[in-house]
């Protein structure tokens, strides 16, 4: 297979998509087949892609005599392609429905699958560059689903997101641009810093990988770069639960995982104040973000934060720097996305059934949606970590890489997990309990409208937990998979 | 102080730059600041005009007969001549031009005073946005 | 253990592994015993309660997740059955969805989860320094790997001790249980007084003894730090018993104070000392179980709950008061009933292991605890059947026979354990010298 | 901060601004060439090529002539230009557009200032005549003497505008009409830009030239210098009546 | 010397020529004589670059005979050559572009002496890159500002006459310094040739003589300078000026002249004064300070512009600033980068002006956001061209702005110092502002009007339902320019090629 393939994975959601406002659907049907017939092909292109493409590369234009726009099928790229291609379709199968109250469907779908092409791009980037071009399409084409409702409050979180993510970018892009000008490569098959990470270029470096770090720790949701996370949660949910829990904020944390390993490289950072500063803003911003989440009673909102807590323990993976480190926070990683992406939905379908946002709204919830809540709860269960849902396993791998890593910030980094664990039962079981469990003086009747959701978005939610559930027990393959990576990263072991 | 005494018109040039820039930027009547423009071009001349004097010399325009064997030291520098020549030119124009604009913003406007005239517009921008 | 059966294999390192050495087969008929007498009591006690079908759901499951905690032959199995019998067990604790018991059933989730939590970290250093995952005698730490962070280890070790501690509601973590007992129905807080509470020591058992192994613990600043904790609890829930009226609240403490005792003989590290530990696991689960009926049952059939109403109640309530007073005795450890043998091996122990001021200051506090016992139990029997001059006795009747019957064979167990004691003390002596 | 605070500010800042610029400059003038030193350096070989080849050269007596039309003839253009386009501007600015019939042009005649006064009128018929000659003499002499196509054009346009006043404009539009303007100072523009760019690009190209410096001190020498004094003089004096006639009335009799 | 070495004296005096003419011919043939210079320029400097790019050394062009350092001479390398095709073609496609406007806003009467103003303007412009001479440069310079004036005062209404007045006096104070400043440098060199004056100068500053009027003397060129080519605080005349002109006008207005006092800037301060002294003058950090509040300020102005045409003019205040940085930080790469920044500036902010006015044509002329509602939808020529300029402003790659970030910030990482982060930071800042308010752009020029609330008026909302007629010379204007950015963005190595060794030619 030749590049090319990359690119038509690429091209095709997003000519596809930008052909559902110019095609102007009036019938609901025919724009669902349209769209879900380009994801789903996208998808089962993508698929047979990372089955048979593994290092295929496709240098699409030479930029500047030392900047290329390069594809390439590596299995880093491809372990965020994997979560994306398999989440996407059905989270257009749940937009189906969510949307189908609202308007401007058209504009809707076509920025979604948009976006579609523009994650595999991020995810098929063959260096910094490339990554950059679809890490700023990504937000472009992800502000007008953030204010799609038009609201005020809709306008003012897009614009907050823009500032955030465009800052990010442009702070990336100048550390970028610092390696690059002192003799770095940009490229992602070697080790960037190569011969130039001499001592005197060494302060540059630290400040570049700064900048790089905390650039595209915007979108990953560091402290205090976070902000823009929870008040985007005004979108529709099919946006925030996939766009802002699963592909934005993970080529985020994609994008610091190709910085810490792809450029630099685990001689240099290795112990360095740079390293530091990362583990102990990551580490706290685990805790910072599940106690705001506890704080929260926004459901959304909460779930947001709890995305702030969670992004941050696959930077903290990332930045142990060793090879355990590195499939630790990539395990979390995906397992993060599935976990997330239900709990989202649910919190959406409870929006779309009956409009409740608050948590505290949701007394009696777990009779009235049984299959949601049911999903809901297993979720819950899986990110607070219990075994054997597959939030627990990827926890115990990031925990045992920072125990073998050793140092004291990776010990930090162990407490703040597990008092994120404890702050993570808080926030979310107390949502189970409260739906499940209401108090005597409720009224079952209140919920006499409320119903479950139909097929469009219990199907996902089904097909997601039972992913849950069975990764969590047989992680087997896909631990093999994540595991190609480490020769790549880690070209001396 | 000899040194003072020697660079006068250069000094004179100097103050007179100062007072037309400061009465360009001050003057509220247009017309005044033109006048200020003026002064300042005016200042100009004078400096590069002691710029081309040299003691004891003349202007340079030569006698027919002395052709072949002229002597530069009798006269002055004709370089800086030219250039006020072609200063006072473009000072001229300038200040036509300058002078018709002022024309037509009495026209428009009924005032010759620039703020006055910012003014108005702001308000019909408000207005228009009303 | 020798025989392993492997439920599911997550990958190296990680599997759901159950097996049964002598501990957990101790623990899993305690368990059954229980819940079964504790299950007859509930059918007629659940007239009392709304969702009752929701009850008995999470009533069972909470014994099979007791059971398989039991069996569990490893780490990761014993963290995630410890983790479902909280979640599952909560439910019980929100019974009655009042307010209050919804804000205990919350303190409980947060208690132990936290607890939980900070076992998981000792799972972590477990799965990291173990030469393997299964529990086994003397520890599974692989002392390579280990030399040279013992002090991590023993950090870390106190700390999940501590947390699963929360279980058995040692100090600091104890807050959860007088908060939980009273608001659950009588059924529910016999077994989590009774039977759940337990679980905590087991999970104890398990990480001193056959994680970290006695060795590596005894004589350090672990061992010691824990028995302190334990013996202020110990005293701390009698003080506290002593000086509460709400009968089931009082009884809670009691529990309190009566799992250190428990807590005291596993953390001394002596097979006697562990012998009477796990001897008392026994005695105080029948007789806790036999006080929470008796309480239940005179909330149930006359709605009293406070200590100060039961005057002259032992004469409208024999039978209930009878086993009750027997209960009592029991526990105080009057011969020959049940809680004499295990705290006379607990003081045994202790004094013969030898560690300075703890060796002594142990019994002594245990003396005392058994002084403040007999303090807050035996008024409730005297008032009740001697209500004195001019007092108002209470109104009321007997519980109906279904309720009576489990209290009866809880008597009657207390009895026959005190008088009897020498097989199963043989039998358990084996299980506490295997440990070692 | 209100207005007149503001305005009180910025005259502050200004006058400080001007003091700033004024001691600047002073102090930077005391370190400059004192004055009329011969040993200056601006007294170079520059200085000395203009006065002692430039006349032999160019065949212009007057060293400053000879400067701007042969060796500095580029800037002179460009000087031609301004001269040029502020006159379009003017033209932007205060051609009344449309079809403007005469009436209104005359309508709008001298708005702000006083007509037909006898004395004036009376006096400008005396000096049209002489303004006049001085003014071709001037631009005639210009690589002789001092003038030259600027003084010599300015001087003529300042007749125009007496002719103007002392006639009356029916009589000076009788041939002052905006076609002769366009066309003249065309022309004259057009062959000014024309020969300068024959002679620069056989100058840059060193191809031989059919200038040629004549007898320096005749008044038919000095290569092109002459004829582009004159077209000089057109350019300034047309733009001069242009402008007047613009400010005036808005435009040029149909 | 090869023909084509005429081409800069002859592209200036063509232009000069066939703006005389056009005084004499009728409308059209004026308006086609304008095009077809305007393109025959275009097209000569092409073949000169062309020239250059096949190893053509720099060379210098006396006019006459007479060589420096007596007479006038133009001096041309590859950087001057690029400039000047970069100037006639935005010209071009600037006049082509705003046609429909011009029809509509200039009178009958005025059309020829639009024309004339135009091709002088480039006439100006080409000499200011092309001159050697710095006396030549201030003649240029009054042509500039007259002809700028006139091209924005032919559009009479209240606002371009103040806002003429307004650009008149702040360029007049800007040319009178920059007139000071040449007398003193001519008072202590002798010469105005600029290869002369930097000889004098490295040899008076080897000597130490003159140093302080040599360094008042540079401030006064800087400041000056930048007062003609409106960089903040000197801007406040320019949203007035830019917005209310036409079309055509706003657009050469903001995307070449003011490039062309930066480029003479460049000029005086590389070939005049010498790369080595400039260098160590304050007047480079003054340029970068304010350069760099330029850049914010000029965004954070645009970002509360209500009114399309005026906010672009901010834009072009920021922008100007990133140009201004790129000077100020004073190595041969951030000169680069400010040169990239005039080419991509010129070419995206031309066309945004001409597709400001297509989206005027598409919501009954008004300028208002209120009233622009949809129009990207009502002229997708001028949508696109939104689009692509968002794309560019915000430093997508492909497209022109990525280059321009790319290169400062490559410049700006080899300073050291205070200057680095504070460009850094400015550079952030400033993108995250222009985001903001393009998008808000896009945002409201593509929203459908039929579900937004719309605060237009009635009568508007008739106009809106009007088939908008588009002329075919407009959108082929708009095409070459979204083309003409893209080759930018995709050719960059070739764009920075002739950069680097331009510049390298300067000296």
């Amino acid at each position: 297979m030749t590049g090319f393939g990359i690119l038509i994975a690429i091209l095709v959601p997003i000519l596809g998509g930008a052909l559902v406002p110019l095609l102007d659907f009036d019938a609901r049907r025919a724009r669902e087949y349209y769209v879900f017939a380009i994801v789903l092909a996208t998808s089962v292109y993508t698929l047979s892609l990372l089955s048979s493409g593994q290092g295929s590369e496709l240098v699409l234009y030479h930029l500047t005599s030392t900047i290329d726009i390069t594809l390439r099928i590596d299995r880093y790229g491809s372990i965020f392609a994997l979560l994306v291609s398999v989440l996407w379709p059905l989270a257009t199968l749940y937009a189906f429905e969510y949307m189908s109250h609202l308007h401007k469907k058209n504009r809707f779908f076509g920025f979604f699958t948009i976006c579609y092409g523009i994650t595999l791009g991020v995810a098929f980037a063959g260096n910094f560059i490339t990554m950059y071009l679809f890490y700023e399409l990504l937000t472009l084409a992800t502000v007008p689903l953030i204010t799609h409702e038009g609201t005020r409050e809709a306008k003012v979180a897009g614009v907050k997101y823009l500032v955030y993510s465009i800052a990010g970018a442009t702070a990336a892009f100048i550390g970028m641009i610092a390696i690059l000008t002192h003799g770095g490569s940009l490229e992602f098959a070697v080790i960037g810093l190569g011969d130039a990470a001499t001592p005197e270029n060494r302060r540059l470096f630290d400040l570049a990988f700064l900048f790089m770090f905390f650039g595209f720790g915007v979108k990953s949701a560091i402290w205090p770069l976070h902000g823009w996370l929870p008040t985007a949660g005004v979108a529709p949910t099919p946006v925030t639960a996939l766009l802002h829990a699963v592909a934005v904020v993970k080529s985020g944390v994609f994008a610091i995982g190709r910085v810490v390993y792809f450029t630099y490289d685990a001689g240099y950072l290795a112990g360095s104040m740079v390293q530091k500063i990362g583990l102990a803003f990551s580490a706290f911003t685990i805790v910072y973000g599940t106690v705001m989440a506890w704080k929260e009673i926004h459901f959304k909102k909460r779930l947001a934060y709890s995305t702030v807590s969670n992004l941050s323990y696959i930077v903290f993976a990332f930045l142990l720097v060793t090879p355990s480190g590195l499939t630790a926070g990539l395990l979390h990683m995906m397992f993060h996305g599935l976990m997330k992406i239900v709990l989202f939905f649910v919190a959406g379908t409870v929006m779309h059934q009956s409009g409740r946002i608050y948590v505290t709204d949701l007394r009696g919830f777990g009779r009235a949606m049984p299959v949601s809540f049911a999903t809901f709860t297993i979720a819950s269960l899986a990110l607070t970590g219990i075994p054997p849902l597959c939030g627990f396993l990827s926890k115990y791998a990031i925990a045992e890489a920072a125990l073998a890593q050793g140092s004291p910030l990776a010990y930090a980094g162990v407490a703040a997990l597990l008092v994120s664990a404890v702050f993570t039962a808080a926030y979310l079981l107390t949502i189970c309990v409260r739906a499940y469990f209401p108090p005597a003086d409720f009224e079952p009747w209140s919920l006499k409208s409320v119903k479950e959701a139909n097929l469009y978005m219990t199907l996902p939610l089904v097909l997601l937990t039972a992913a849950i559930v069975l990764l969590g027990c047989f992680p087997g393959a896909l631990q093999a998979f994540i595991g190609g990576v480490v020769p790549a990263a880690f070209p001396g072991l | 102080m000899s040194v003072f005494f020697a660079n006068l018109p250069e000094y004179a040039a100097m103050i007179l730059f100062g007072i037309g820039l400061s009465n360009l930027m001050l003057a509220k009547n247009l017309v005044k600041k033109i006048i200020g423009l003026n002064i300042m071009d005016t200042s100009v001349y004078l400096f590069l005009a002691a710029k081309g004097y040299v003691e004891n010399s003349v202007a340079p325009i030569v006698s027919a007969s002395d052709l072949g064997h002229i002597e530069h030291t009798l006269y002055t520098n004709p370089v800086p001549a030219g250039l006020v020549l072609t200063g006072i030119v473009v000072s001229v124009s300038v200040t036509a031009v300058l002078l018709s604009l002022i024309v037509r913003l009495n026209e428009e406007f009924h005032t010759l005073d620039i703020d006055e005239i910012i003014h108005i517009l702001r308000k019909r921008d408000r207005e228009d946005l009303k | 253990m020798t025989q392993l059966f492997t439920l599911l294999k997550i990958s190296d390192g990680l599997a759901i592994q159950f097996g049964a050495d002598g501990l957990g087969r101790m623990f899993l008929c305690l368990d059954t015993v229980m819940w079964i007498l504790v299950g007859i009591y509930a059918f007629k006690y659940k007239e009392h309660m709304k969702h009752t079908k929701r009850f008995f759901a999470f009533y069972l499951l909470t014994y099979l997740m007791l059971a398989a905690l039991s069996m569990a032959a490893n780490y990761l199995t014993m963290y995630l059955c410890f983790e479902f019998m909280t979640l599952l067990s909560m439910p019980m604790v929100l019974q009655d969805g009042t307010p209050e018991s919804i804000a205990a059933a919350r303190k409980y989730l947060m208690y132990s989860i936290f607890g939980a939590t900070l076992g998981l970290l000792g799972f972590f250093f477990s799965a990291h320094y173990g030469a393997g995952t299964v529990f086994t005698p003397g520890g599974l730490l692989d002392p390579a790997k280990v030399a040279g962070n013992e002090s991590k280890l023993l950090v870390v070790a106190f700390l999940s001790i501590a947390g699963f501690s929360a279980k058995a509601g040692m100090f600091p973590l104890h807050a959860w249980l007088p908060t939980a007992h009273p608001v659950a129905p009588a059924p529910a807080s016999a077994v989590l007084s009774g039977v759940i509470t337990k679980a905590g020591v087991l999970c104890i058992l398990r990480v001193m003894y056959q994680v970290y192994g006695a060795s590596f613990l005894a004589g350090t600043w672990v061992q010691k730090a824990l028995i302190v904790l334990s013996l202020i609890t110990v005293f701390m829930g009698s003080m506290m018993a002593y000086g509460e009226d709400l009968l089931k609240r009082r009884l809670a403490y009691s529990t309190v104070s009566q799992v250190s005792y428990v807590l005291f003989g596993v953390f001394t590290l002596h097979p006697v000392a562990l012998l009477g530990a796990l001897l008392h696991v026994i005695y105080h689960s029948i007789i806790k179980d036999g006080l929470f009926l008796g309480a239940g049952a005179v909330i149930f059939t006359n709605h009293k709950e406070y200590v100060s109403q039961l005057h002259g109640m032992g004469k409208r309530m024999p039978v209930t008061f009878g086993c009750f007073t027997v209960c009592s005795l029991g526990l105080i450890g009057i011969p020959p009933f049940a809680g004499f043998l295990s705290k006379w091996y607990l003081a045994a122990g202790s004094l013969s292991e030898g560690l300075p001021v703890l060796s002594w200051l142990g019994p002594a506090v245990l003396l005392l605890s058994a002084l403040l016992t007999a303090g807050y139990l035996l008024p409730i029997s005297i008032h009740g059947f001697f209500p004195g001059e001019g007092e108002k006795e209470a109104e009321g009747k007997e519980a109906p026979f279904q309720m009576l019957f489990p209290m009866l064979v809880l008597a009657l167990g207390v009895v026959v354990f005190g008088v009897f004691a020498q097989p199963l003390a043989d039998a358990l002596l084996r299980i506490a010298e295997a440990m070692f | 901060m209100n207005k007149e605070k503001r305005d009180r500010l910025y005259a502050v800042l200004c006058t400080v601004l001007t003091i700033v610029f004024i001691s600047v400059m002073l102090f930077t003038v005391e370190k400059m060439p004192d004055l009329g030193r011969a040993d200056n350096p601006d007294i170079n070989e520059v200085m000395e090529f203009y006065v002692e080849e430039g006349p032999e050269e160019t065949g212009a007596l007057n060293a400053v002539t000879g400067m701007i039309l042969h060796y500095r003839a580029f800037d002179t253009l460009g000087e031609s230009c301004v001269l040029f386009v502020s006159a379009v501007c003017v033209f932007i600015l205060l051609r009344i557009d449309g079809e403007a019939s005469n009436d209104t042009l005359v309508a709008i005649d001298r708005r702000y200032e006083p007509t037909d006064d006898p004395i004036l009128t009376q006096t400008f018929k005396l000096l049209v005549p002489a303004v006049f000659m001085f003014g071709i003499y001037i631009t005639m002499n210009g690589h002789l003497s001092p003038g030259g196509g600027f003084s010599g054009g300015a001087i003529i346009g300042a007749a125009l505008l007496l002719f103007l006043n002392a006639y009356g404009l029916e009589k000076t539009e009788r041939f002052m009409s905006s076609q002769l303007y366009r066309r003249v100072t065309t022309m004259a523009l057009c062959f000014y830009a024309v020969a300068k760019s024959y002679t620069f690009y056989t100058g840059a190209n060193g191809l031989d030239s059919f200038e040629g410096a004549g007898t320096p001190g005749n008044i038919l020498s000095a290569g092109l210098i002459l004829p582009l004094n004159i077209c000089v003089a057109v350019v300034v004096s047309m733009t001069i009546y242009s402008m007047y006639i613009m400010i005036r009335k808005g435009g040029f009799n149909k | 010397m090869s023909l084509v070495q005429n081409v800069p004296a002859f592209s200036i005096l063509l232009l000069m020529l066939c703006g005389i003419v056009c005084l004499v011919l009728p409308r059209r043939a004026a308006r086609h004589l304008a095009d077809c210079a305007i393109a025959l320029v275009a097209a000569a400097s092409v073949a000169l670059l062309v020239y250059f790019l096949q190893g053509g050394a720099a060379y210098t062009y006396s006019m006459g005979e007479i060589g420096a350092p007596f007479g006038n001479e133009l001096r041309a390398g590859m950087l001057e050559a690029a400039v000047a095709t970069l100037f006639s073609i935005v010209t071009l496609l600037s006049l082509m572009g705003g046609r429909a406007h011009l029809r509509s806003d200039i009178g009958r009467l005025k059309v020829n002496l639009y024309y004339i103003s135009t091709l002088f303007l480039l006439c100006s412009m080409l000499a200011l890159v092309y001159t050697n001479d710095i006396f030549t440069a201030y003649v240029f310079v009054e042509i500039n500002t007259i002809t700028a004036c006139g091209i924005v005062m032919s559009k009479e209404d209240g606002y371009t006459l103040a806002a003429s007045m307004r650009y008149f006096i702040m360029s007049l104070i800007g040319s009178g310094l920059f007139l000071i400043s040449i007398c003193i440098l001519y008072a202590v060199t002798g010469h105005l040739l600029m290869s002369n004056i930097q000889e004098a100068v490295a040899q008076l500053y080897a000597q130490g003589e003159y140093r302080a009027p040599l360094q008042v003397a540079i401030a006064l060129m800087g400041v000056g300078l930048s007062l003609k080519s409106a960089l903040w605080p000197f801007s406040s005349w320019l949203p007035d000026a830019h917005s209310s002109a036409s079309a055509s006008s706003s657009a050469m207005l903001s995307g070449l002249v003011l490039k062309s006092f930066i480029f003479l800037m460049i000029k005086i301060f590389y070939r005049v004064i010498g790369a080595g002294i400039v260098r160590t003058h304050a007047v480079l950090d003054l340029l970068l300070v304010f350069g760099i509040l330029g850049m914010v300020m000029g965004s954070v102005n645009a970002l509360f512009e209500r009114d399309i045409k005026r906010l672009l003019a901010y834009s072009s205040v920021g922008q100007i600033g990133y140009i201004f940085c790129g000077v100020g930080l004073g190595t041969p790469a951030g000169v680069a980068a400010a040169m990239v920044q005039v080419a991509v500036h010129a070419t995206t902010k031309a066309m945004l002006f001409c597709a400001a006015g297509g989206l005027m044509d598409a919501s009954g002329g008004s300028k208002k956001f209120r009233d622009i509602e949809g129009a990207g939808r009502r002229d997708p020529y001028a949508g696109v061209a939104f689009i692509v300029g968002t794309l560019s402003m915000i430093g997508i790659p492909f497209f022109g702005g990525f280059i321009t970030k790319l290169s400062l910030v490559q410049a700006a990482v080899t300073v050291g110092g205070w200057r680095n982060l504070l460009s850094i930071l400015a550079i952030i800042v400033s993108t995250i502002l222009t985001a903001i308010y393009y998008i808000n752009v896009l945002a409201i020029i593509f929203r459908a009007p039929e579900t937004a609330p719309t605060k237009a008026s009635e009568k508007l909302k008739e106009e809106w339902k009007k088939q908008v007629r588009l002329d075919t010379e407009y959108e082929v204007a708009i095409v070459l320019f979204i083309l003409l950015n893209l080759a930018i963005g995709l050719r960059s190595d070739q764009l920075m090629q002739i950069i680097t060794t331009g510049l390298s030619m300067f000296g």
